[in-house]
């Protein structure tokens, strides 16, 4: 394969299809994430990557008997190690049979009960994949929110921040990105369509709680808004709606909103994230309470730096396009 | 001042003599003055401990525990006393005739010299009042560290290279054997401390003990012994006062006195005469005696001449070790200072000629006496004390060796000894004995007298001078050292 | 027999994984390598869910309806005889993102390489590295 | 009733499956860049289209019925609109001659 | 907050790295910065008191002081849990001392080595950087640690690829890096899924608890193995260090310096929770002789790693390739399995992130002033930049293993856990592999000392005294802990006896 367009299209096929099979397998969470990630987001980044760099790769030099070798070994060793494995999808496999009963019942017991206080047991969210994600291992996810703004401020320092963009304002002479300023049909479509997508990004924001549906999903498809709208009418006129300087302050702000959430639940007497000491008196009935709430103002805060930086990212990318 | 805090003082003395160098290393004179005082305060302070040492006290002093149960600790027993009494005595005629010679050839970077001199000065204090092993060990690497940097000081490619074997002989040896010596005793014995009568007593099988002293004696690269002993001559690059303080004072005594303390205070003489395993070590250094003689002669650079000189004789003392028994270790202890006083003095006459004349081949000194008589004389009454003829200090150390060699029943070493006394003879009066009686190479009958500078001069006098001295105080050193040769 | 269709699943994965670690390792081009990344990585997503799917399971999102039986556990809908294991998808979202963290750093730095290489080729930029 | 239901929407979605497969043949067998869009465009509207009408006579009058039309409106503009984008840019690059090899359009789209 | 200790750890690095996005204005950063680090330290230091109670130093120890602490409330193993045991404070004290003491150094550093306008990026990566590591060294979870030693990896790529300013070659490095470091991680991830489906469970206690049920099945033994080659690929153990000396030569100074003391021991401490906390040391050593293997490479490790250095003419590379060889003798340690060799393997994690971080550091003084760490371009700089190079020598002595330096240390309690089991070979080989060494050290030092300057005419002054403290605080400290081990060893030896589950 000796085109690189075509390698990374079939990249994005497989992971599409590798989405669909775990939707097979009953993980639609996972299967709308990857979709949205692999198929989408990272085929995006690869392509403006090979805009940059070139898009065909010379013929195959080098040996590749070793490589083989190895890779056969250790895939060798992995068939030797499914052998004791439970078969798949069998009820009685040890991790079927140890926590998650308790998830699934959402009885899992909590310090407060431990300490022999009452408190609402439980997290009381449909989507037992969101109450795991978001309570239970709450804290990874924080984790993979401060993966997402280390991979933004790692692009910031190799690519350049957005002090790139400054002479990019200064000179209006300069080729804007790409070059479909006229055509109309595209524009209207995207007019048509970009509503669209942030009304779904606002719906699978929050509806997590009851279906497929989260944070990360919602802020790499409102993101992906954005990107259509940079795609579609240049970098300048993105940059207007979304200066730089905004969207890193966002980034900070998603983590912020995160890792406050916790700090709160501290300063209320409570372990870090633990959610269940968010009773409020203020709007009754209208503000969920406890769990739920710290789930929804968490999933914002991951749903905030996801998109952000996803577009700090891509306007490093296309910054690139531009020399200083 | 008590006996803890002069051991440290006595210490502490030294570094803040490099501090103070390298701080008034813009004003020579002002820099040499602290040294030459510190010298002095520091034998004042050795000195003023060893009254409480003849009176069979053991003045200590614990600096930090370093592991559990090993700690850098200081005692001062006869033989260390001894030794820093050397060490601390040579320093400052060693310092007023370097002041003599680096003036004299206005070297550079004579800040750096005095101070790693201090240093290694330090180093030997610290390792002479060692406690146990571990700080002994542990000032034995400052040492050889330390004068790396003064054997290194021309930094010419030959200088370098010389330093190099220096460095890399003293480094290995210690490292792969004498610390694997010294971690395997700690493990057997569970201790380091030195203890009279010895450690190892019982511990372990005779073959284990046998491997165990062969690495000691090896491990103590400065000791010289053959085949160990090539880094000797390679650091003849160095200036002639360092070649003194490594040949006489600091360097080589540090080796040989590891390995005298090893033999009393680790092994324990019984222990040795008893299983007999010093015998090996007893024809290592009775073959490295007449070896490094026979090389001595053949020798025309007066410096390497000396310096095999120095390897054999350093082997008496090592025999002495492994004679084990009272004689061979009485012996062998006061040779470290008889030799010490001899050999410092042929150095600083071989400095002074070189000051003087340029000469530094010994084909060259024909006649040498007329024109440095004094240096000259003094050379003639070192030699005297090296060879051990009465009445010069070494004669009392080369007796009792004999002694030794003979309780011991080793009839070939006592042999040995004769020969290598000959050797001795042979390699060294011919020097003075040409310098008076043979006209010179070249140039008038009747030269005026050019003596090497004052500062040169006094130093090597006075040396001499107490190769004579020890002769009638030979027997303070026999009281000071009884009691370890359990006499 | 019984090994094969219990196990088969994995097997599919194993190869998947295999064959996008041998990209990794054995291209050359600096895209190829990222694009074999991605390919083992999303393999091994598949991994944990295979490990996650209950036979007869259904997705672990309760229907607003949901009953509970005596022991506690809800019970799922007609049809299926249990729910799928919601922790390894949990993981999995996690490493998803890492994942394309990892793959927009890698991008950057191929962007960043190609402009001071002028290749993205591995032996090339070695040869160049070994000029200078 | 509920039966004639079942038929309708399986002819449907059984119709588009094979709509699809056409259309993915098409991609790969046709001749030239243009004539190959035409594959992708049978996937997309007839494909999908009765795909998702069939699912949408499975569901009946549900939540998930409206969002299948709302996927289906957004099919049926982004469809075009690609096409066109994917035309507009192929005519601008001049791949519009006949050519066999399969990578032509990639290649092309290398070369500028 | 006093209950909250062990979540501060982590939260504060980390809640303070996207602050820096807010405050961008670069000095104010800056002194955030170090200011939190700081705070860090402390709080590591608060957690030890916790761990060790007041009688620190002498055996009346009560090791059985664990801190746990719920996130989020819930009981493990359902929940995840922070677990600090008295090797995770080691571990904790390590990497925020360091780091407090490298950042403080930094500013200098990086103004001569970075573009003004992204340091207050570099200090957030920085301090993601030191997240990542707290968060790998504090967590009782298996995938917790997957994650935050993610956040770790992914920060110091970037930091690493902030070399491109000196050399174009650190983007290579960083890329080579980021491939295997990538590899490493999903190796790990795939184990962690395996003792998944083994266990049922994430934490890592409760894993052990119910691993021992399975003990020895063959999916076990491939788990064992694929974690074992990712975390060997992560902390560059012989023959996976391939990334670690273009990454460590080609980094910004600070980076090095932070990441050469840092990030490799991190993966050690890994490697130890594998080894005895998940699989117990009987199944690793006793069925699968696992110690002879680790063994062999350590050694191997340190003689071809060593002889690599000598050959190095750019200094930092040398560097590089000498923390090779350490890593080599803290596996060694490892690979005892005796108290003895794992309190070797544990104090020389403190020694060796002491020694290496003073030596780059000192290198970046040196590089601030003469632009270059090429060895002929340092001819003659011992008497231009004499504090500079006398730091450097100490700790060149510390590498060699010189008695008063704390490599010594490291040195006399591996020997001595060689000649307990009566590895004589291994005892010797240890030896004569300081004498490497002390070869690649000495190289330095004559050049340094011995040689005439490359051009007398530019004159190199000494280091500015805001880089020399720092310098001097990490080299001070390796001659302390060489001197008095009260601090490092006894507490190494009790972490040992922890992991051993031997009680002195």
């Amino acid at each position: 394969m000796r085109s690189l367009w075509a390698a990374v299209m079939l990249t994005g096929i497989y992971s599409f299809l590798g989405a669909s099979w775990m939707l097979i397998l009953d993980a639609p969470d996972v299967a709308f994430t990857e979709a949205a990630v692999g198929a989408g987001l990272s085929t995006v980044l690869m392509l403006s990557t090979l805009a940059l760099t070139g898009t065909t790769m010379k013929k195959q030099a080098t040996s590749t008997l070793l490589p083989l070798v190895v890779v056969s070994l250790t895939g060798l060793a992995l068939i030797y190690g499914t052998a004791d494995m439970p078969y798949f999808g069998d009820p009685t496999a040890p991790a079927h049979q140890h926590l998650m009963p308790e998830f699934m019942a959402d009885t899992v017991p909590s310090i407060h009960e431990a300490a022999g206080h009452h408190a609402e047991t439980g997290v009381g969210v449909d989507n037992v994949v969101t109450a795991v994600l978001a309570s239970y291992r709450g804290y990874d996810t924080l984790g993979e929110t401060v993966v997402i703004l280390t991979a933004g401020i790692g692009v910031l320092l190799i690519l350049g921040g957005e002090k790139r963009f400054s002479s990019f304002f200064a000179d209006l002479s300069l080729r804007d990105v790409p070059s479909m300023r006229h055509r109309a049909i595209l524009r209207v479509a995207t007019k048509l369509l970009i509503p669209y997508i942030l009304l779904f990004a606002l719906y699978v924001q929050f509806h997590g709680d009851y279906g497929p549906g989260g944070g990360f999903q919602a802020g790499v498809i409102f993101a992906a808004a954005l990107i259509l709208y940079g795609l579609v009418f240049g970098l300048r006129a993105t940059l207007k709606v979304a200066p730089p300087s905004v969207v890193e302050t966002l980034v900070a702000l998603g983590v912020l909103l995160y890792a406050g959430t916790g700090v709160a639940t501290m300063l209320l007497g409570g372990n870090f994230l633990d959610y269940s000491v968010l009773e409020h008196p203020l709007l009754p009935g209208v503000l969920p309470h406890g769990q739920h709430l710290g789930i929804l103002l968490v999933e914002l805060g991951v749903g905030i730096t996801v998109a952000a930086v996803m577009i700090t990212i891509f306007f490093a990318f296309v910054g690139r396009e531009h020399p200083r | 001042m008590t006996a803890e805090t002069s051991i440290q003082v006595a210490l502490a003395l030294p570094l803040v003599a490099a501090l103070l160098t390298v701080l008034l290393g813009k004003w020579p004179n002002l820099r040499e003055l602290c040294t030459l005082l510190t010298a002095g305060a520091l034998f004042l302070v050795v000195a003023s401990l060893a009254p409480r040492v003849f009176a069979g006290a053991r003045p200590a002093a614990t600096l930090i525990e370093v592991l559990p149960g090993l700690a850098l600790a200081l005692e001062v027993e006869p033989l260390g006393m001894l030794f820093a009494l050397v060490a601390s005595g040579l320093w400052i005629v060693t310092t007023c005739y370097s002041i003599g010679y680096m003036r004299a050839h206005n070297e550079e970077h004579q800040t750096r010299f005095y101070a790693c001199f201090a240093v290694a000065i330090m180093a030997a204090i610290g390792a002479a009042m060692a406690k146990n092993m571990f700080t002994l060990f542990l000032f034995y690497e400052v040492m050889t560290l330390s004068t790396y940097p003064l054997v290194a000081h021309h930094g010419t490619e030959a200088a370098r290279k010389g330093s190099r074997t220096y460095l890399g002989i003293l480094m290995f040896t210690s490292v792969a054997f004498l610390l694997l010596a010294v971690v395997w005793t700690w493990n057997i014995a569970g201790t380091l401390d030195f203890k009279p009568g010895g450690i190892l007593e019982g511990k372990a099988s005779n073959q284990m003990l046998l491997v165990l002293l062969l690495l000691y004696a090896f491990g103590t690269g400065k000791a010289a012994l053959m085949p160990l002993h090539r880094w000797l001559p390679a650091a003849m690059v160095a200036p002639t006062p360092v070649s003194a303080l490594l040949h006489a004072v600091a360097v080589v005594k540090v080796g040989v006195f590891t390995i005298m303390k090893v033999a009393v205070y680790i092994f324990g003489i019984d222990l040795l005469a008893s299983t007999g395993i010093s015998v090996p070590l007893m024809y290592v250094a009775g073959a490295t005696v007449l070896i490094a003689s026979l090389v001595a002669l053949t020798k025309d650079n007066l410096k390497a001449r000396l310096a095999y000189s120095t390897v054999s004789q350093l082997s008496y003392i090592v025999l002495g070790a492994a004679l084990a028994n009272s004689w061979g270790v009485i012996g062998g202890s006061m040779h470290i200072a008889m030799h010490a006083v001899g050999k410092i003095t042929l150095f600083f006459c071989a400095g002074a000629i070189y000051v003087a004349t340029h000469k530094t081949e010994i084909s060259d000194m024909r006649g040498i006496g007329r024109t440095m008589p004094v240096t000259t004389f003094a050379f003639l009454l070192g030699s005297f004390s090296v060879i051990g003829l009465p009445p010069f200090g070494g004669s009392w150390s080369k007796w009792y060796l004999a002694l030794g060699a003979a309780e011991a029943h080793q009839w070939l070493l006592i042999a040995v000894l004769m020969i290598s006394s000959l050797l001795n003879i042979a390699y060294l009066l011919p020097i003075p004995v040409r310098g008076f009686f043979l006209a010179p190479v070249d140039g008038p009958e009747r030269p005026e007298i050019k003596e090497a500078p004052i500062f040169c001069l006094v130093p090597l006098c006075l040396t001499a001078v107490g190769g004579l001295v020890l002769f009638f105080f030979a027997d303070k050193i026999y009281q000071l050292l009884a009691p370890i040769a359990q006499i | 027999m019984n090994t094969v269709l219990g196990l088969y699943n994995y097997w599919i994965v194993i190869f998947l994984m295999m064959t996008g670690f041998y990209v990794v390792i054995a291209q050359g081009n600096l895209v190829k390598k990222v694009i074999g990344l991605n390919i083992f990585q999303i393999s091994v997503f598949l991994l944990y869910i295979t490990i996650g799917k209950v036979r007869g399971g259904t997705a672990p999102i309760l229907p607003e309806d949901v009953t509970y039986s005596p022991d506690g556990l809800p019970i799922p809908p007609q049809g299926f005889d249990g729910w799928s294991n919601p922790l390894p998808s949990v993981l999995i979202l996690t490493a998803i993102v890492v994942g394309v963290a990892t793959t927009a750093v890698a991008l950057a730095l191929i962007v960043r390489i190609g402009e001071a290489y002028g290749t993205i080729e591995e032996d090339e930029i070695l040869a160049l590295d070994l000029e200078e | 009733m509920a039966l004639m239901v079942d038929i309708v929407s399986w002819i449907c979605i059984v119709a588009g499956s094979f709509f699809a497969v056409v259309g993915g043949i098409g991609i790969v067998r046709l001749p030239d860049f243009y004539t190959r869009m035409h594959g992708g465009a049978i996937t997309d509207t007839m494909g999908a289209g009765l795909i998702l009408l069939g699912l949408m006579f499975q569901a009946g009058l549900t939540l998930v019925t409206v969002k299948l039309v709302m996927i289906l409106i957004f099919i049926f503009i982004t469809s075009p609109t690609s096409c066109h984008a994917l035309a507009s840019s192929a005519s601008i690059n001049s791949s519009a001659s006949i050519n066999k090899d399969r990578s032509s359009y990639s290649d092309r789209r290398d070369s500028d | 907050m006093e209950q909250h200790l062990p979540i501060l750890q982590i939260i504060v690095p980390l809640i303070a790295a996207p602050l820096c996005l807010l405050l961008r204005q670069r000095t104010l950063v800056l002194g955030f910065a170090i200011c939190v680090c700081w705070a860090t330290f402390a709080m590591a230091v608060m957690l030890l008191l916790r761990v060790a109670p007041a009688n620190g130093g002498d055996p009346g120890f009560p090791m059985a002081t664990v801190i746990t602490y719920q996130l989020g409330g819930w009981m493990a193993p359902w929940g995840i849990e922070y677990r600090i045991d008295i090797l995770s404070v080691f571990v904790l004290l390590i990497v925020s001392g360091i780091g407090a003491t490298v950042l403080t150094y930094a500013p200098l550093s990086l103004s001569r080595e970075i573009d003004r306008d992204q340091h207050y990026l570099f200090c957030a990566a920085y301090l993601l950087c030191l997240t990542g590591l707290l968060g790998i060294a504090i967590t009782g979870d298996l995938f917790n640690l997957f994650v935050f030693l993610e956040i770790s990896a992914l920060s110091s790529y970037a930091l690493i690829s902030l070399g491109a300013n000196q050399s174009r070659k650190a983007l290579t490095a960083a890329f080579q890096y980021l491939v295997m470091g990538t590899i490493g991680a999903t190796f790990i991830l795939i184990g962690i899924g395996l003792m998944y489906q083994m266990t049922g469970t994430l934490n890592m206690t409760d894993m052990a608890a119910r691993l021992d049920t399975f003990g020895g099945t063959r999916t076990v033994l491939v788990t064992f193995a694929f974690l074992t080659v990712g975390i060997s690929l992560k902390m560059a153990l012989f023959p996976l260090h391939l990334w670690l000396p273009g990454a460590y030569a080609y980094a910004p100074s600070v980076a090095t310096a932070f990441l050469a003391a840092t990030a490799t021991k991190v993966s050690v401490y890994i490697l130890l929770r594998f080894i005895f906390t998940l699989f117990k040391p009987q199944f690793a050593f006793e069925m699968l002789n696992f110690d002879l293997g680790l063994m062999a490479l350590a050694i191997l490790g340190i003689f071809a790693a060593s002889t690599i250095a000598i050959f190095q003419t750019n200094i930092k590379r040398m560097l590089a390739y000498s923390s090779v060889a350490q890593i080599g003798y803290m596996v060694l340690g490892i690979s005892f399995a005796t108290v003895t060799g794992l309190t070797a393997g544990i104090v020389h994690l403190l020694n060796h992130a002491l020694i290496k971080g003073g030596l780059f550091l000192a290198m970046g003084c040196i590089a601030l002033r003469l632009g270059s760490v090429e060895l002929e371009d340092m001819r003659g700089i011992g008497r231009r930049m004499p504090m500079t190079m006398f730091a450097w020598v100490l700790g060149g002595l510390g590498l060699v293993g010189v008695p008063v330096t704390a490599g010594f240390i490291s040195k006399w309690y591996l020997i001595s856990a060689a000649l307990e089991k009566g590895w004589w070979p291994v005892a010797a080989l240890v030896l004569l592999s300081s004498l490497l060494a002390l070869v690649y050290v000495w190289r330095v030092v004559e050049t340094a000392y011995f040689d005439s300057p490359a051009d007398p005419q530019l004159d190199v002054a000494e280091a500015p005294l805001a880089m020399l403290i720092p310098v001097y605080v990490l080299i001070g400290a390796s001659l302390f802990f060489g001197l008095s081990t009260s601090l490092s060893a006894n507490v190494a030896r009790y972490a040992a006896e922890m992991l051993l589950g031997v009680t002195s």
